[in-house]
């Protein structure tokens, strides 16, 4: 048989393959999903109102006491099930394609580990995330009680006229700590450290949620609006334009007087609020590859539209986005913290910000509440700084160029 | 006669007597800490006092010297005296304005602008003092002072001022230049003691222009009331500028009627003592805390945490005051309540008992009030002269009345009376279809001290009793809206055998239980209320059957309340009076309407230089004398 | 001329984004429960009267009763006329507490601007001349040491240690202090520093990242043929340029920091400011306060936006005015 | 003209510290440049030719560049000049145009404000004064009603004419050398004649040397005096345009001569093999990879010895050096029809500037 020469290439045939060849990541993605939405189901329809969903499924199953052994006893909400699959969307499209393509993942990672301070930050968020996700598993939510206010850390003392009853010796007027509580104690009696390592699957939660939505919601914005061009371009930016200058923090205050609010609403109008400048960031990267000439050449090859943006423009854009977005996050945890402060926070969860709101009164006699939350949830957005910082230097090929010389 | 009575409160206090909020939710900024201590109670104000450390052991007359500057945690709504209802701005308007009496350490009633005398209980007669004068053009102060603004605008039905409810069927008549009279519907003997008719004078010029076309609005934004212009020679100081963020600054007012006052000693002859004083706006306590420590406030309150850190500063001296306000856990025994199964096990006093059983209160004291309040047994304080006695007043939470053992026998045999079989399934009680029993408790929002107590209490209920509380923060507005009153709808429905008509209902008594608040409520923290220790009669408004004015919680009194309360308002002598009151407290303390947990005592720091504060209920009575020592 | 005309067009164009949010404030604000027709109802049933008719009586005087155009028609022309009607938890009108408000916040807020757009960029065109040298992560470090630093936390540590412990400056804020008197500053110096440390990251972070594409352009290499000193060619050559997209993200990062920050930090130091009015405001549920503080913030909003636009097209000459 | 010439380079070396190790840009070489005359630097791209130019004022970052070797420019060594020192050299002496006009301006400034900083550096005038000399100096650089056109800004002007504006802000400070980095490659061919015979105006005009770099050996034939090929960093040979035109000596420069067309074979093509790996140069001479005529003795030892085969002519080839025969390397190719650009008579274009 010949071989094809181009002229004789039947271009019909060719064309028809726009068929949907979901990658085995999205595969994986949609199985994981699925099985986290029928678990949520399932606990809305059969765990009574105040039983644990494992526990409902421990039940059904006649599998008892294995699952409660494992200290599954948290009662997931539907904040806990958004972060889950959130979970999956960040394992299965950023670390599995770490993972597919080494070379690739090598070349960044040592560009990457050039800049010191961003491995370090990378490790803190690592410590953060690893917090988050085992520590409700591992330690039970911090209990109150009263009489074990203000206890200092285990290797400070406090003034004994400030405790209420002193858990460890008392020497010379002064209350040692114990290893019970080694970062000490709030005037309610709750741990600090307990309190702190739940404060870590909050700020996860939000870190994660939040830029989902946003990424989301920006990247149709910014493709769609990049994409379609003319009127509909316009109006798209002009609606951004409006989004961008509403003042967030005064329409959720004014929600959360009217309608009360949660760690769910606030993340959720927080994040509806904030996909402006990821939009106009996006439609802005969008537009620069539009014109590159590797767009054109997969256009003339009739790639559809939803083809070109979904396989060019999107992962082209996808490094700006993720570094665009890990800036984004130190902007929702210290608005939560901020409410918090301010009392308007959700007192339900043990966010760090609750945790410095309570201990502010104490921090003239017992700092440490205070301190340790504070200085959590300062490394923590440090830490994302940098790390945004060398994600911009690292995947930005003009500053090699500039670099090298 | 002039009526002798002992028990007096902190006069010129506009708090809304009936119930006070643990979080000034309702009007003002979070944070209650007002001038008071941290859970309410009588805020210091400069009005009159005397005793241990006051100004009893002073010879000759003070210095004018420095300035009295304080410092609160909530800005004032308003400073109108006729609308107003916080205790914070009570205080502020306090400084430049004083009221009709007030009562010494003693709890004499002491004069201030006018003198109250009756024979009977049922008329009293008030004497305006001579040489009061309000700030040109308004002249001086006569009996239409006072008259004309309970005539035309407490008994109207447009103007809703704050004192309105004080005049309902009150027949008052100008008897004199100075001298008016007050028929009351029935005879109270403690009636100063109410409250009811403390007044500010009021120029009749300012009120007229308003009165003649009923405008509610341009009588609550008049600049002359709200910037208290009219003060004339009638407060300590004169309201220099009041900054709605910042707070309010006065500077001495020279011709103070006090100064000439016969019945005031020489020494408050050239009252007030200092140069000036200040009301700062402070929301942050650390920094309140600081100021005192730094003498940049002469005053402010310190909570329990902190009281002997405080108490062995020698820059700050600290004092312990007792107060009235109670901590209670309101349990809701209308249709609405008890959300966790069918019925309403609250209404069974039995019940109550259980879950007063349950919560230990003297880890509550030790732990969240560091010891700093007292117990709470009956509607009374035990420091009150109404108080019947520790051997005869039933004792829950404490000594063998606490723990799990007797709160379960309690509840059984509530669950017995129930027509549903509630049980305990192991140390969890159950629902007659097997689940926990899961209620839920509110608490205002911002509010250290409340979440506190609701998390302790869920802890002890979940501990003795089985019962998980979910504990939920909430605004103080909108509990009082939403959960606490409703529109009021009346009705009837039988109480302890006999048939009750609801024919005055009020949105703190809506009606019989049938009648409901908009959203559903198991239990409360969130308002503390006055149980009136000067005088007990008005506690009636509570108790004295289940159509009393102040009911939110739809409790039906299972002793003849009525008839108590009765005996108490004929009592002609105060054995008589102190018998029935004795009677009403025993009940009460026994059949627990209101879950009652403790007294939380007011802490407040002073400047150790200042004399005149005292340990006392009545502290700030003699204020004009307060100064610095040299 | 291109830019008058595009400056109307933004003109115009800032006006309507203000009527759009004016409206979704209002709509939420009817949509919510008035808490003064409740407290009529509650007093008017203490009194023993029916209050029914109370609140009857309420909603005609406060206009409630009227159809909801009706109500939105006068609600808008009492806006731009700027009758924003009375502050009922301030007990004055609420254009004067506002005044009142912006009075304290523009004491502590001017110097702030001023230093973080003075300071930032500096920093910022300092790293990036030193690229990757210690000198540049210590910048960056040190900018963002302020950003990452919740500035309540940093706030309450400063005032325990300065005001109360060291005793330099005071610990209650004065508000009957000469505006430029030597006490005034005393008591903002910590606030500003706060905010200034605060804000200082987020500028410093764009600048340093813009002016390093611009270090190594050709016409840098021109200018050092021409003899230009280091020191003047980045003064000149680097900064303006820098400053065009500088612009841009200054605005948008001062408007987000200026509400959520200034009040944090009012609360925290006892300003009596805009940030702790709108506060206030809120858990009082006074609505008409509210509204006016919203519109207040809304229009810094799109003012802010229309100047960073404008500053865009006058600072880069190769933007003209008409395809913007 | 004294006899030190106005600029003399000797032994000069550039290396560049990188991440794959030490670059040698720039092998010790040495070139000079008399007053009034045109000096072409010829090389393929990667010869080192810019890095050479721009090591004469230092205008390299250092580090990560290092230069070394003597720079004799009116009577003082570069090498060891001090910063300030050098700044007061760079645009008042030495001026240079580069070769992208695009981005060589910066686009927020006025092109008269530009002209006038540079200007204003060197000499204590006045704004007024300055802007005046700049509007003077865009009309002789042949920019319609330049007083117009001052005060616009880069982006409007075309490459040629941004071109022009380089050259009028070099001859601001009246240089005394003019460093050309293929200022015309960038320009379509029409307007490169222009710039050209602009440049050669204004050489004569002003009495200054020009130090020429180009790749383009048709630009080098029409305006070249004296002409120095650079491969890899080293100098393979020099000499004046007559010497290298006619006589091409060394292997390089007849197959470079080879590539023009209308000289060399139709069929020559390019060159085959590429530059070698500058961070570790050949042994021998630079070229013998790619020479046809490289014998053993070509990779050994350093870069042969420049003969001097006539006055000023020289040529860094192992055959020139006794003991070898010359004529292996067969005949120069012939130069077929090539203008002579001194023959030619010059028309004189644009304004009458008279003074320097």
């Amino acid at each position: 048989m010949p071989p094809e020469r181009f002229d004789r290439i039947d271009w019909e045939e060719h064309a028809g393959s726009s068929g949907f060849s979901a990658s085995i990541n999205t595969v994986a993605f949609v199985l994981t999903a699925l099985s986290v939405l029928a678990l949520a189901g399932y606990d809305r329809l059969f765990a009574a109102e105040r039983e644990t969903v494992f526990g409902a499924l421990a039940r059904d199953v006649g599998v008892g006491p294995r699952f409660e052994s494992l200290g599954i006893g948290a009662d997931p909400g539907a904040l806990e099930y958004l972060f889950v699959i959130t979970l999956l969307l960040f394992v299965w499209y950023l670390l599995a394609p770490l993972y597919q393509n080494p070379r690739m993942t090598r070349y960044y990672w040592d560009r990457f580990t050039r800049n010191r301070p961003a491995v370090v930050s990378l490790g803190w968020l690592f410590v953060v995330f690893a917090g988050g996700l085992l520590g409700p598993l591992l330690l039970s939510a911090p209990q109150q009680d009263v009489l074990a206010g203000h206890q200092p850390p285990v290797y400070l003392s406090i003034d004994a006229s400030n405790v209420a009853r002193c858990l460890g010796e008392t020497v010379g007027g002064r209350c040692h700590g114990t290893w019970r509580y080694p970062l000490g104690t709030t005037q309610a009696g709750e741990g600090v450290f307990r309190n702190v390592v739940y404060g870590m699957t909050i700020s996860m939660q939000i870190a994660f949620i939040t830029t989902t939505i946003v990424a989301a919601i920006g990247i149709t914005f910014g493709t769609v609006s990049a994409y379609a061009g003319g009127w509909v371009d316009e109006a798209l930016m002009r609606f951004v334009d409006i989004v961008l200058s509403f003042p967030t923090l005064l329409f959720f205050l004014l929600i959360l007087y009217i309608y009360g609010a949660g760690l769910g609403m606030f993340i959720l109008v927080f994040s509806l609020f904030a996909w402006g400048g990821t939009a106009r960031y996006v439609r802005s990267k969008a537009l620069s590859i539009a014109e590159e000439e590797y767009v054109d050449a997969a256009r003339i090859s009739g790639a559809s539209t939803y083809r070109v943006v979904r396989r060019h423009v999107v992962p082209n854009t996808a490094s700006s986005i993720i570094t665009q977005l890990t800036l984004l996050v130190p902007g929702f945890l210290l608005a939560e913290a901020q409410l918090a402060f301010l009392g308007l926070g959700d007192s339900g969860i043990n966010s760090w910000g609750q945790l410095i709101s309570a201990g502010r009164s104490d921090l003239a006699f017992a700092p440490w509440i205070v301190l340790a939350p504070g200085i959590v949830l300062f490394l923590t957005i440090l830490a994302f700084n940098f790390l945004g910082d060398a994600l911009l230097d690292a995947l930005n090929p003009k500053t090699e160029a500039e670099r090298g010389r | 006669m002039r009526r002798r009575s002992k028990i007096g409160y902190g006069a010129g206090t506009r708090v809304d007597r009936r119930q006070w909020l643990s979080m000034l939710g309702a009007v003002g900024a979070a944070g209650l800490a007002g001038c008071s201590g941290d859970d309410g109670g009588s805020p210091e104000t400069p009005d009159n006092g005397g005793g241990v450390r006051g100004l009893d052991g002073i010879e000759e007359r003070p210095t004018v010297s420095g300035t009295y500057d304080t410092v609160t945690s909530a800005s004032f709504t308003t400073l109108n005296p006729l609308y107003n209802t916080e205790s914070g701005a009570g205080t502020a308007i306090g400084r430049a304005l004083d009221q009709g009496y007030t009562f010494d350490a003693d709890d004499e009633y002491v004069p201030l602008l006018y003198d109250m005398s009756t024979d009977d209980g049922e008329v009293w007669v008030f004497d305006v003092r001579e040489g009061l004068t309000f700030s040109d053009p308004y002249g001086a102060v006569d009996a239409e002072s006072f008259v004309y603004q309970i005539e035309e605008l407490h008994q109207s039905d447009w103007a809703l001022t704050a004192n309105a409810t004080d005049w309902t069927g009150v027949n008052v008549e100008r008897t004199g230049k100075r001298q008016f009279q007050a028929e009351l519907p029935e005879p109270q003997l403690l009636w100063p003691e109410s409250f009811d008719p403390l007044e500010y004078p009021i120029p009749k010029g300012v009120l007229e222009p308003y009165v003649d076309d009923e405008n509610v609005e341009g009588l609550r934004q008049d600049e002359e009331l709200l910037e208290l212009r009219f003060s004339g020679n009638l407060g300590a100081f004169v309201l220099d500028e009041w900054d709605r963020g910042a707070g309010t600054t006065y500077t001495r007012n020279d011709e103070y009627y006090i100064q000439d006052a016969d019945n005031w000693s020489d020494l408050f002859s050239n009252a007030p003592y200092f140069e000036g004083a200040s009301i700062s706006v402070v929301e942050e306590q650390a920094s309140r805390l600081g100021a005192l420590e730094t003498g940049e406030a002469d005053s402010a309150s310190v909570p329990p945490e902190r009281f002997e850190e405080f108490d062995n500063d020698p820059d700050v001296s600290m004092l312990q005051i007792p107060q009235p306000f109670n901590r209670i856990l309101s349990v809701n025994m209308r249709d609405n309540g008890w959300n966790a199964g069918p019925g309403n096990l609250f209404r069974y006093v039995a019940f109550r008992q259980a879950i007063a059983t349950a919560i230990g209160t003297d880890d509550l004291i030790e732990g969240v009030y560091r010891g700093l309040a007292e117990p709470h047994h009956t509607w009374q304080p035990a420091w009150s002269r109404w108080y019947p006695g520790d051997d005869e007043v039933p004792f829950f939470g404490t000594g063998d009345r606490y723990g799990a053992g007797p709160a379960r026998e309690l509840a059984t045999t509530a669950f017995d009376r129930s027509a549903f079989d509630y049980g305990f399934d192991g140390d969890r009680m159950v629902t007659p279809e097997g689940d926990q029993v899961t209620l839920d408790v509110y608490h205002s929002a911002g509010q250290e001290t409340a979440q506190l107590i609701a998390e302790y209490a869920a802890q002890e209920l979940d501990d003795n009793l089985g019962i998980e509380l979910d504990v939920q923060a909430i605004d103080g507005v909108r509990f009082n809206n939403e959960f606490w009153t409703a529109t009021p709808e009346g009705g009837t429905d039988t109480v302890a055998g006999e048939s009750v008509r609801w024919d005055a209902p009020t949105p703190n008594n809506p009606g019989p239980r049938s009648v409901t608040s908009n959203e559903e409520w198991d239990m409360s923290l969130v308002f503390g209320l006055n149980t009136y220790p000067r005088n007990p009669l008005t506690n009636a408004a509570f108790f004295d059957g289940a159509n009393a004015r102040y009911n939110p919680v739809g409790y039906y009194p299972e002793f003849d309340a009525g008839g108590l309360f009765e005996r108490a308002r004929t009592a002609a002598t105060e054995e008589e009076l102190a018998a029935a009151f004795a009677d009403v407290f025993v009940e009460l303390a026994r059949e627990q309407p209101y879950v009652m947990l403790a007294f939380g005592d007011s802490l407040t720091g002073y400047n150790p230089d200042l004399r005149g504060p005292i340990e006392d209920f009545a502290n700030g009575w003699n204020a004009p004398g307060w100064h610095f020592a040299e | 001329m291109g830019l008058a005309r595009y400056v109307v067009l933004r003109v115009v164009w800032a006006a309507v984004v203000s009527l759009v949010i004016v409206t979704a404030t209002f709509v939420l604000m009817a949509a919510a429960p008035n808490p003064a027709i409740q407290e009529a109802a509650t007093q008017a049933a203490l009194e023993g009267g029916d209050p029914q008719q109370a609140v009857e009586r309420e909603r005609e005087l406060r206009g409630l009763d009227e159809p909801l155009h009706v109500r939105y028609l006068d609600f808008l022309t009492s806006i731009y006329t700027l009758e924003w009607g009375w502050s009922d938890h301030r007990s004055q009108p609420v254009t004067e507490a506002l005044v009142e408000g912006l009075y304290y916040t523009a004491q502590y807020s001017i110097p702030w601007t001023v230093l973080t757009v003075l300071i930032g960029p500096l920093v910022g065109v300092y790293s990036a001349a030193n690229m990757y040298s210690w000198r540049d992560h210590a910048a960056t470090a040190f900018a963002f040491f302020g950003y990452a630093i919740p500035n309540f936390f940093f706030g309450i540590v400063l005032l325990l240690l300065f005001g109360v412990w060291l005793d330099w400056i005071p610990v209650v804020y004065r508000t009957d202090v000469a505006v430029f008197s030597l006490e005034n500053a005393r008591q903002l110096a910590l606030p500003v520093f706060v905010l200034v440390t605060g804000s200082i990251g987020a500028v410093m972070r764009v600048s340093r990242n813009e002016s390093a594409e611009f270090r190594d352009a050709t016409f840098m290499k021109t200018a050092k043929a021409k003899g230009v000193s280091p020191f003047r060619a980045y003064a000149y050559h680097v900064m303006r340029p820098t400053l065009v997209p500088l612009s841009t993200t200054l605005v948008s990062q001062l408007l987000a920091i200026f509400l959520g920050s200034s009040l944090l930090v009012e609360v925290v130091f006892g300003i009596p400011g805009l940030g702790r009015l709108t506060f206030e405001a809120l858990v009082a549920q006074d609505t008409n306060l509210v509204l006016g503080a919203t519109f207040v913030f809304t229009f810094v909003a799109v003012i802010g936006n229309l100047l960073e636009d404008i500053a865009f097209s006058v600072l880069d000459p190769r933007i003209s005015y008409d395809d913007r | 003209m004294t006899d030190e010439p106005l600029l003399r380079v000797e032994d000069l070396t550039t290396t560049f510290e990188t991440d794959a190790g030490r670059l040698v840009a720039v092998d010790g070489i040495d070139f000079s440049v008399e007053a009034g005359e045109t000096v072409c630097l010829v090389g393929e791209s990667g010869s080192g030719k810019t890095v050479a130019t721009e090591s004469i004022t230092r205008l390299i970052k250092e580090p990560p560049g290092h230069i070394e070797g003597t720079v004799r420019f009116e009577g003082r060594d570069l090498a060891d000049c001090a910063e300030p020192e050098l700044r007061e050299i760079r645009g008042a002496d030495v001026a240079h145009v580069f070769q992208n006009p695009q981005d060589a301006l910066n686009h927020c400034y006025t092109v008269g404000w530009q002209i006038a900083e540079a200007i204003r550096i060197h000499e204590d005038v006045g704004r007024s004064e300055a802007r005046a000399r700049a509007i003077e100096l865009l009309g002789r650089v042949g920019i319609a009603t330049p007083g117009a056109r001052i005060d616009d800004y880069p982006h409007q002007f075309s490459g040629g004419e941004k071109q022009r504006v380089m050259i009028a802000m070099a001859l601001s400070t009246n240089p005394d050398l003019l460093v050309a980095d293929e200022p015309t490659t960038a320009l379509d061919v029409t307007v490169q004649a222009q710039i050209l015979r602009l440049l050669d105006e204004l050489k004569t005009e002003y009495g200054m040397g020009v130090l020429f770099i180009t790749h383009d050996l048709g630009v080098v034939s029409e305006i070249a005096d004296r002409i120095v090929v650079l491969y890899a960093g080293k100098v393979m040979e020099r000499g004046s345009a007559a010497d290298v035109f006619e006589r091409p000596s060394h292997p390089y420069t007849r197959q470079l001569l080879g590539c023009l067309p209308g000289i060399g074979p139709p069929s020559a093509g390019g060159i085959p093999g590429t530059l070698p790996d500058p961070t570790d140069p050949p042994e021998g001479c630079r070229f013998a990879p790619r020479c046809e005529h490289a014998v053993e003795a070509c990779f050994e030892g350093g870069q042969p010895e420049a003969v001097e085969r006539s006055p000023g002519h020289r040529v860094s080839c192992i055959h020139y050096h006794d003991g070898y025969d010359e004529s292996v390397l067969g005949e120069p190719p012939t130069r077929l029809g090539l203008a002579d650009p001194k023959a030619e008579e010059d028309t004189r274009t644009g304004g009458d500037a008279d003074d320097g």
